[in-house]
């Protein structure tokens, strides 16, 4: 089911593949090793901190701030009709980062370095196929 | 084997659009320019490793080609990879075998063919220039990942939209001055600024170019390395490291780890420090790349790139004449040859054969070649013998 | 360094078609496994050299990937490729870097994902197997050549379609054995032959099959290889050699001038001859491929190959037990994994360790790993202490 | 021009493009080596007994023998629906080899290593763009 993720998908096969069920069901998830308990953010099947095989999924919040960012003209396949776009990289409050757009409740010219962003988990139903990902949306506007 | 490795031949072709010719004519015609300079013959030749980025070229598995071509066959060839920085990664792996005494003399030959493919094949490959599986989803471009290092780089530091341009400007004004670069015309501020957005705030003109190309370098052991054509260039000090694949994963976003790692392992080697280097040849696969590059190799403290550049400081006359060739920016970025080029670049130095381009008093030289935004760095010192 | 280089540590997915893991997952699941075989830990490599053919991935530079996703940034890693024997030569890079003395422990890492390209991409990739301006354009196929090899071999030396359809039988009787192959079932002379026409005289059973999987091997110097978990197995004898890109060029098509080249070089290192060899691991891309593998390895003479299969002669209790795990036919051919694949199961061999499938008084192997259609051939001879 | 050269054309700069023009106009024409008189077929822009990098053009007659064939079934892209077709690779007269489609002047089942074959060029006028090659024929039916 990975392949929903992302508007171009490159890596349909992956031992995560189950995070885009949840980001389709609202939730946004990471990976926690069963052996030392270290949680990573994007979700990874062998544990960062040790290499351990096992782990379970669990819920992170997904308040985050702008380490930095930029607006996109010159896009690659799959986004040339819809540049310029904007991508914001976010430092999570619970570790981790996460790349994404910035969504529509934040105007560009607001964008600044520090500020509070919420990963916000998109369910894309203008498409024929499932489509999901998550944007990055002011935190008052999150559940808007 | 305890005995040094020398650098005795250089061939290189003219970076560009390369229309007619194949990617197997272009190594030919550089590695016939290195067997002439070297006073060698294809006979003495004991392997090629081949420096090149294979999604690049409908041919594939180049090195066998290349070898046919060459008429190189039954002699030992591979390619290595790793990203826009498989040029030195071939020069290491050269280096490896003649250290190891399993050869002692190798020709190293990086090439790269461009632009043979269709517009929507490279905006194809360009989507796929990030870790697939997080980021390119969600459009990420290479301009794009330098362009978030920049706009760190500048709130953290302060760095200027005008400090970029002037290391475009550098670039430009000595790719003016090297018969062998794609961009042969300086360009000035105004023009820079005027140029199409990429990624903000980037410009066309921070950005370097695709191109076709081929460079060459033969290395040889120590003893061997004597007595031929010219006198020998020495890979004195050889530094290699990583960072992450990600943007996610990445500790800082305005240096290079790989590249801080990759210099302190040369410039150990080599028993020199920063202030010990004359001339160098860095990564300037857009402006900011190369502003990462003088802090993280020490020619300036951190956060000072901007004003290194802006002082004038990596002109020669400056403290530390950088890409006095062009750079990627000006001369052109053949992937896999770019590598090899800056070494051609650092070796006609310390030879003093790199006419008005010639800095004064070259005696230390280094390159600094980055693969992809900073997964790779592989730093070199060479020097020559009083 | 003049001391030997020995495996310390073997890790091996199973192969086949794995539709649950991206290529760095694959590559953790072989790494993982060799850490544990070594007793060693990751803060004890060195560096991570990547076999691996680029165009089958649609994530780019995977050296960069495997080493954040292993946790290994900031050592060194990139990548090597030589078609099918891309992790041959990843091994033969790690060893020649610790024979130069630059690194001391050296994780290699062979991985392919192959079965994550449409029909049409796998099409295309296959018009470009061969030299692309003077071959491709005919619609020359991999299968092709070989079934050009393997037509040539018949009319010289009297090989029959039987001994061809004997190596597809022998391989999968083995596959049958090794809990890693894809295909686990024997095959019989009737089902082989009643398989579909690839290139006559191929059919189906006559070829490998595309694959996932990884496979690691660690390296170390001679006095950090004692001591470890599992005695070391010594990479004794390496051979390296090409052949011509093209059959346009190519002095004989009845064999492989770079593995005959790379074979004498490897038996010389190791100072012993093929009569020596217990047990081969060689690339079977093909049935013919295994027979001309026989001739120019010297485990038969030069036209007896058919009769050697024929013979029994390449199974357990034969002269020269070859592909007892299966081979590339009954394993699996995921492309840059392959090479590091047959260097594990050696080991296992050599150690003992291969249950089922074990050679009695396996004490020196070999293993052949060709490149596209003979262009790179490795040969490596694997000893152990008494 | 040398993208006019085969069915489908990976290598479209070359030193040696004219070569397709000869055959265009009917000639099979290999390089010659300026400074050693090498001849090599196919056409090289660097001579392959001395490296030398400049050549002429000089015809060859195309005559040779059978060395291999193989009828291949499974074809890549571009060939899908001309398969079944048969290759032949010939050892010509004066040097070299040509690999080729077997022509219609040949019955597969008359094939036989050691037979003497033509190297014929065609010029294929069925296409809307130039395209060119040639096909390897029974000696006698060359020139039909
Ligand atoms: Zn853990
Ligand atoms: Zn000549």
């Amino acid at each position: 089911m990975f392949k929903w993720f992302g508007r171009v998908n490159h890596a349909p096969h992956t031992k995560v593949a189950e995070f885009a069920q949840h980001l389709r069901e609202g939730r946004l998830m990471a990976s926690r090793c069963e052996a030392c308990g270290h949680v990573s953010f994007p979700p990874r099947a062998d544990c960062e901190a040790c290499l351990h095989g096992a782990f379970t999924f669990v819920p992170v919040s997904g308040r985050g701030t702008l380490h930095t960012w930029t607006r996109i003209t010159a896009a690659p396949r799959g986004f040339e009709d819809v540049a310029p776009y904007t991508l914001g990289l976010v430092d999570l409050e619970e570790g981790g980062r996460a790349l994404a757009w910035i969504g529509a409740s934040v105007p560009e010219s607001s964008l600044a370095i520090g500020m509070p962003l919420q990963v916000t988990p998109r369910l894309h139903e203008d498409v024929e196929d499932i489509r999901v990902d998550y944007t990055l949306e002011s935190p008052k506007g999150a559940t808007a | 084997m305890s005995g040094r490795v020398g650098i005795v031949g250089i061939g290189h072709t003219p970076f560009g659009r390369r229309s007619d010719a194949t990617v197997q004519e272009l190594a030919a015609e550089a590695f016939r320019a290195a067997l002439a300079d070297s006073g060698l013959d294809r006979g003495h030749m004991d392997a090629v490793v081949v420096g090149s980025v294979p999604e690049y070229h409908k041919q594939r598995s180049l090195p066998g080609v290349v070898q046919e071509y060459l008429g190189l066959t039954p002699k030992p060839t591979w390619l290595t990879e790793a990203a826009c920085a498989s040029g030195s990664a071939a020069i290491r792996t050269a280096w490896m075998s003649i250290k190891a005494g399993v050869h002692d003399v190798v020709a190293v030959i990086g090439c790269q063919k461009m632009t043979e493919l269709e517009t929507a094949e490279i905006l194809a490959l360009m989507g796929r220039v990030g870790e697939v599986q997080w980021e390119s989803s969600f459009g990420s471009t290479f301009p794009g990942y330098y362009a978030m290092f920049a706009r760190r780089h500048m709130h953290e530091y302060g760095t200027t939209r005008e400090q970029l341009t002037a290391v475009a400007i550098k670039n430009h004004f000595y790719g003016a001055r090297n018969p062998l670069a794609m961009f042969r015309k300086e360009i000035t501020a105004e023009k820079a600024n005027a140029s199409e957005d990429v990624a903000t705030p980037f410009h066309v003109f921070d950005c370097c170019a695709n191109a076709d190309g081929a460079a060459c370098v033969i290395l040889a052991a120590e003893p061997r390395a004597r007595g031929l054509r010219k006198p020998p260039v020495w890979l004195s000090g050889m530094g290699c490291a990583s960072d992450t694949m990600s943007v996610l994963r990445r500790p800082s976003l305005t240096g290079l780890g790989s590249a801080q790692a990759a210099a302190a392992q040369a410039y150990a080697m080599a028993g020199v420090d920063a202030k010990r280097v004359r001339v160098a040849d860095v990564h300037d696969c857009f402006t900011i790349a190369e502003v990462l590059a003088y802090e993280d190799l020490g020619f300036c403290a951190k956060g000072e790139g901007g004003a290194f550049i802006a002082e004038n400081r990596s002109y020669i006359g400056g403290s530390t004449p950088v890409n006095v060739d062009g750079g990627l920016k000006a001369k052109g970025h053949p992937i896999g040859a770019t590598g090899v080029s800056m070494t051609t670049e650092i070796v006609k130095q310390l030879r003093g054969d790199a006419g008005e381009r010639q800095v004064p008093d070259a005696d230390v030289g280094l390159t600094h070649n980055v693969g992809g935004i900073g997964q790779y760095c592989f730093v070199q010192v060479l020097t020559r013998d009083e």
